[in-house]
């Protein structure tokens, strides 16, 4: 898990500086949601059950092979491919419109259900979007269904500018459980081992047809929001140095270290396996083609006539092949 | 009150079987769920009691619970859970008790379903039958009967589906349940019972973007599509009994859109009156007009014309039958246009 | 309020043979929640609070004045007017998109605390109103901004055929306000002093600054959905029956004569009284006249020109004057 | 990149003060605000952090956090609160952080606010005004670029404002906010700093329904609004260097409509062309044909065209640039249509 945090925060700072060096638009980095989003996705088993993240985790779900990572560059790089995940890894693309994928989270773990497959599916919103009442509607459709899905809350303390304390006035994230009949439980974000236990006894539960769980993982979003933002405008003068004492990268590894597993070595390893994740996939990503005339691909299965009129025009108007 | 087989393209013939549409529609979920165990009914009041109009009835003996879903009252979480049950591999055939009510869930259709296959690039398909009853006509409460086709068919990524008889009904829902892309299946209020016909018996496709003669005519083309199809051709049959030919042009589908026939109709008729039931501005029948213009505009032998309802919210019962096109408002906006000349 | 208990019945009763009739289109009776609709206005003052109601309720605001109900009547004749509560009448037209009307009562309220009214919002909406995104946004709202509002969800046990437990999974619809970080109650919706009591400390929370709260008053649907709705198709054998026994206006009429404060002579009086209100109204509503142009009142303040231009054409076509 | 003052009819005068679009609107916000104290901003990080795009900069602190309120991450909850806020006799002005999350409250925007007058006949008005940016061309992620207008037109009661120059922004969002019923005002993205111009002080008040020619000419007209008149004019330049005359018209409305202008144009030019960055089916370019059909139809010389999007939904950054209309499409475009001989 620590090497994955590792690259997580490593490709993020390196996404972060194509950003500002315009090679790429806005990026969303990870910088404190590393344990919460390893240590999760480390309970799973990538041969049964999906992960449907919001923005940040994309980074950091290795736990599903090399290929989100190249996907995620693509993305940030505006790529069409960047949103297709090849069959078989059962993660969705990053979501945009938020909460949206909570719904998704839902019905995909529906269909395990029916189809009578023992798989769960974890999804992750931030506290900003357990407001929106598609987070709310999900989770009362998943307590009447009873189906196998991991609701986790990434509560980093901000969604964008607004901080939790003008979100919701519930005693936490956590305590909406109530409101769908399904337990809720807190956890502190910052410590993967912790986060790993009450997923994987989440798993346990929505594997054995138990049903769903909410679970509110409490980080800090030790970065800006986004490479467009500037929390300096909002964020209270010393929130920020005190989270930083939390920072899952250091703690986590000074644990390892007191357990003896972990040493500069493997620190620098670490640190290049994750330097090269993100250069491989940013060579990939950059060395995809791309005809403007695959504007139309995909939007159906076939195009209509119309769209075909459109890209015959649009290939003779641009002199390309169609 | 279906088309006189004889001038209609409508292969069912008077041997068949004469149903309501909504039986149709109930008879065609049954055929297509015994046929491919992924499909799913689900959405309010579907199971238990068979749906409000009855539409979904018989579902849930004959396919179990597990298939045929009361879901808790929330549009949204109806079809975002369809988009994570498409994805699963499943076949989706949610209802929308109104289409009125698909606003809550705009963001999950506009947003979600229409583009899932465009942003995963290919991998995940939504071939996801969206049914909700809609239009005029009946006296209902608020936002039971407008008309979105307008808002609709610029959702890129969505196919908009409008039956007029009971046998499009059966052929269009068993195309749009096969059709690997998600389909918004408009079953017009009044026609449930209001439309009854002749319904091939046995597996009957319509394949979409092909519209239909209604009734064929040299004089004047009037386009129109699901209930008001069903006007349109009354106001033919009254326009007949003054010597004016008019054709009944059936889109059956507004999302592929049969642009061949339309510029056909226009360029033997050069005359067109486009009929909807929805708001003007910013309404399908502009589209329409557009489209001819692109294509027919020096067929064109007087300005193509609308019969809509007007700018003004759907409004209530006693205000209705003012709003909602009629024969008489068609047989009037027909004459007038043969009054115009080049 | 056994006055307005039994005019709401007899209202909702006339209204039901009406439809049968054929002369006003689908209607949704109240037999049940009167106790419920009575009890909680009953707690209100007309000065200064606010009634939000979903549809049932309309039959039996006469705490807000006679002439809800004959708006009522309109309404349900579909003639515009219906949907015209004057000024000062605090009440607004029965809403048909359900659990809107909970954003609005939110929105209404923060504008009380706004413009220092010390006055509340009650928004009545039923067990299925409370799966809506809305509601959930409302009450989550209503928590963060502290404002004097009263969710009133009227648990009928019904939502057209749907059951409570396929509903939600949550301990009660009450159990909801954790989600929200307000007080939440459950009381019995067919005792209208237990909901006059509820629902009065609600307000004096509300008007004393203290914010929202979230009420569950358990009555029960006593006849159909609507005018268009077959219970027997869904309700299990039995049920109906036994709700029977707690019928509000048996109970609630046992209760008063047993501590001799209703008999014979009153009930009939009561009875006269409700079916005069609801001839006033019906006979009121089918007077007012209506001109097929007015189709064009009430869009914007002033009318657009392209709307001026259809009017002309329609009153043309119409050959009446514009 | 504002056009010639000679040839506008914009009153703005090289006198007064340049300014970046999203200034204006910053400078008009706090104008209102200041003028009627039922004013009153809120939205997604409108207030501690002055808005994604600074639009709302200092308005906290000026007139405090009664008036200027972050919200929670919930748009139906933003606009039904607006619309009960409105009831209550306030003045509410809401953003929506980007248009295509309308969505998320569509059943609040075109089911409530849109009719909120009509099924209260009157009692309640609704003085709403819905601030969002929307629009193309800045590699933005997926529905932050999206244009609606086919959609918004298309809801009865609602008004929609297009504005495109720094001084339109101001004299529009003023009308808006004093407009006693509901207005979405799209605010263009690339607009925000991409466009400037000079800004009269004081106030300043452009009436709704009256287009402006940001260019004139007689050899074609070219029907744009927001952003796209920017793009219009670029085209019009490059166009006036070949010796052709176009005029750019800026609707700068979209609901209400100028028709009078329009028809004026279509008379004395005889071709159109019509700029959107929707996609082209059900959008608003269709509307506008459909209208001039009505209108104009025997002053037309050959077919009005479209220059839009495509029938696909917004693409991402790689594909965007052909996705979104540019000077080069609609210098093209003109110049096809006056091929064409009648
Ligand atoms: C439906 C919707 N509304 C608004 C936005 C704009 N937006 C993007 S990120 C964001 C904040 C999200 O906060 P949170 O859910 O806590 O996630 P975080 O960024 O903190 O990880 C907002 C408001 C959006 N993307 N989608
Ligand atoms: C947004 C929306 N979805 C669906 C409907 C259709 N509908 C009308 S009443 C109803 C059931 C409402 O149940 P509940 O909220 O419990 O109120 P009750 O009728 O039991 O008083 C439904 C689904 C609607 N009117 N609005
Ligand atoms: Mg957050
Ligand atoms: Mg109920």
């Amino acid at each position: 898990m620590m090497c994955e945090m590792i690259k997580g925060r490593i490709a993020s700072d390196r996404l972060w500086s194509l950003q500002r060096q315009g090679q790429i638009g806005t990026i969303a980095p990870i910088d404190g949601q590393e344990a919460t989003t390893v240590g999760s996705t480390w309970a799973l088993d990538p041969a049964v059950d999906w992960v449907i993240p919001q923005y940040r985790e994309s980074l950091a779900l290795g736990r599903f092979g090399p290929d989100v990572l190249d996907r995620f560059a693509a993305w940030a790089l505006g790529h069409p491919e960047g949103g297709h995940l090849p069959d078989p890894i059962r993660v969705f693309p990053p979501q945009i419109s938020l909460a949206t994928q909570i719904l998704h989270a839902v019905g995909l773990a529906w269909s395990l259900k029916l189809r009578g497959i023992a798989g769960a599916v974890l999804v992750f919103f931030g506290d900003g979007s357990s407001s929106e009442g598609d987070f709310y509607e999900a989770g009362n459709l998943a307590g009447v269904l009873e189906v196998p899905v991991i609701f986790l809350c990434s509560n980093n303390g901000w969604a964008i500018s607004t901080p939790t304390s003008r979100q919701t006035a519930a005693a936490s994230f956590a305590a909406k459980a109530e409101a769908f009949g399904i337990p809720g439980v807190t956890v502190d974000g910052m410590d993967p081992i912790a986060v790993h236990e009450v997923v994987s006894a989440a798993r346990d539960r929505a594997v054995t047809g138990k049903g769903a769980t909410l679970i509110e993982a409490v980080n800090y979003r030790l970065n800006a929001h986004t490479t467009a933002d500037d929390p300096t405008r909002y964020v209270p003068a010393g929130e920020l140095e005190a989270a930083k004492e939390r920072d899952p990268l250091v703690t986590f590894r000074r644990q390892l270290e007191a357990r003896g597993l972990w040493d500069r070595d493997r620190q620098a390893d670490a640190e290049r396996a994750g330097a090269a994740a993100i250069d491989n996939a940013w060579n990939w990503a950059t060395a995809l083609p791309l005809e403007q005339t695959a504007l139309f691909d995909h939007v159906f299965a076939a195009p209509t006539q119309r769209q075909r009129r459109q890209r015959t025009d649009l290939a003779a108007y641009l002199g390309v092949e169609r | 009150m279906s088309p006189e087989p004889a001038r209609s393209t409508n292969p069912a013939s008077t041997a068949d079987p004469t149903m309501t549409m909504v039986s149709a529609i109930n008879d065609t979920l049954r055929a297509e769920m015994a046929r491919d165990e992924r499909v799913m009914v689900f959405g309010e009041d579907v199971a238990l009691s068979g749906g409000v109009f009855r539409a979904t009835e018989g579902l849930l003996e004959q396919f179990g619970e597990d298939r045929v879903v009361d879901m808790p009252l929330a549009e949204a979480a109806i079809l975002g859970a369809a988009a994570g049950l498409a994805a699963g591999g499943m076949v989706p055939v949610p209802e929308i008790q109104f289409l009125g009510f698909s606003y809550q869930a705009m963001h999950q259709l506009a947003g979600q379903i229409a583009r899932f296959r465009y942003r995963t690039w290919g991998r995940f398909e939504m071939p996801i039958t969206i049914r909700t009853p809609f239009g005029g006509g009946v006296r209902t409460p608020e936002l039971h009967s407008d008309s979105l086709e307008g808002q609709l068919t610029n959702i890129a990524g969505l196919k908009v589906v409008t039956p007029a008889t009971a046998a499009d009904a059966k052929g269009l829902l068993t195309e749009a349940i096969r059709d690997p892309d998600p389909v918004v299946f408009l079953e017009p209020l009044r026609g449930y019972r209001g439309v009854k016909g002749p319904v091939p018996r046995g597996e009957y496709r319509v394949p979409f973007g092909k519209a239909r003669w209604a009734t064929a005519g040299n004089d004047v083309t009037i386009i129109a599509w699901s209930y008001q199809v069903e006007v349109a051709l009354r106001a033919a049959r009254s326009l007949a009994e003054q010597g004016v030919e008019a054709g009944v042009l059936d889109l059956r589908t507004l999302v592929p859109l049969d642009v061949e026939q339309i510029v056909e109709a226009v360029e033997r008729t050069g005359r067109v009156v486009v009929v909807e039931e929805a708001v003007p501005t910013g309404g399908f029948a502009a589209e329409i007009i557009a489209t001819i213009n692109e294509h027919a505009f020096w067929s064109l032998e007087a300005p193509p014309v609308r019969v809509s309802g007007y700018d003004t919210p759907y409004p209530v019962g006693q205000l209705e039958d003012t709003y909602v096109p009629d024969a008489r408002r068609i047989e009037h906006a027909v004459l007038a246009l043969l009054e115009v000349q080049p």
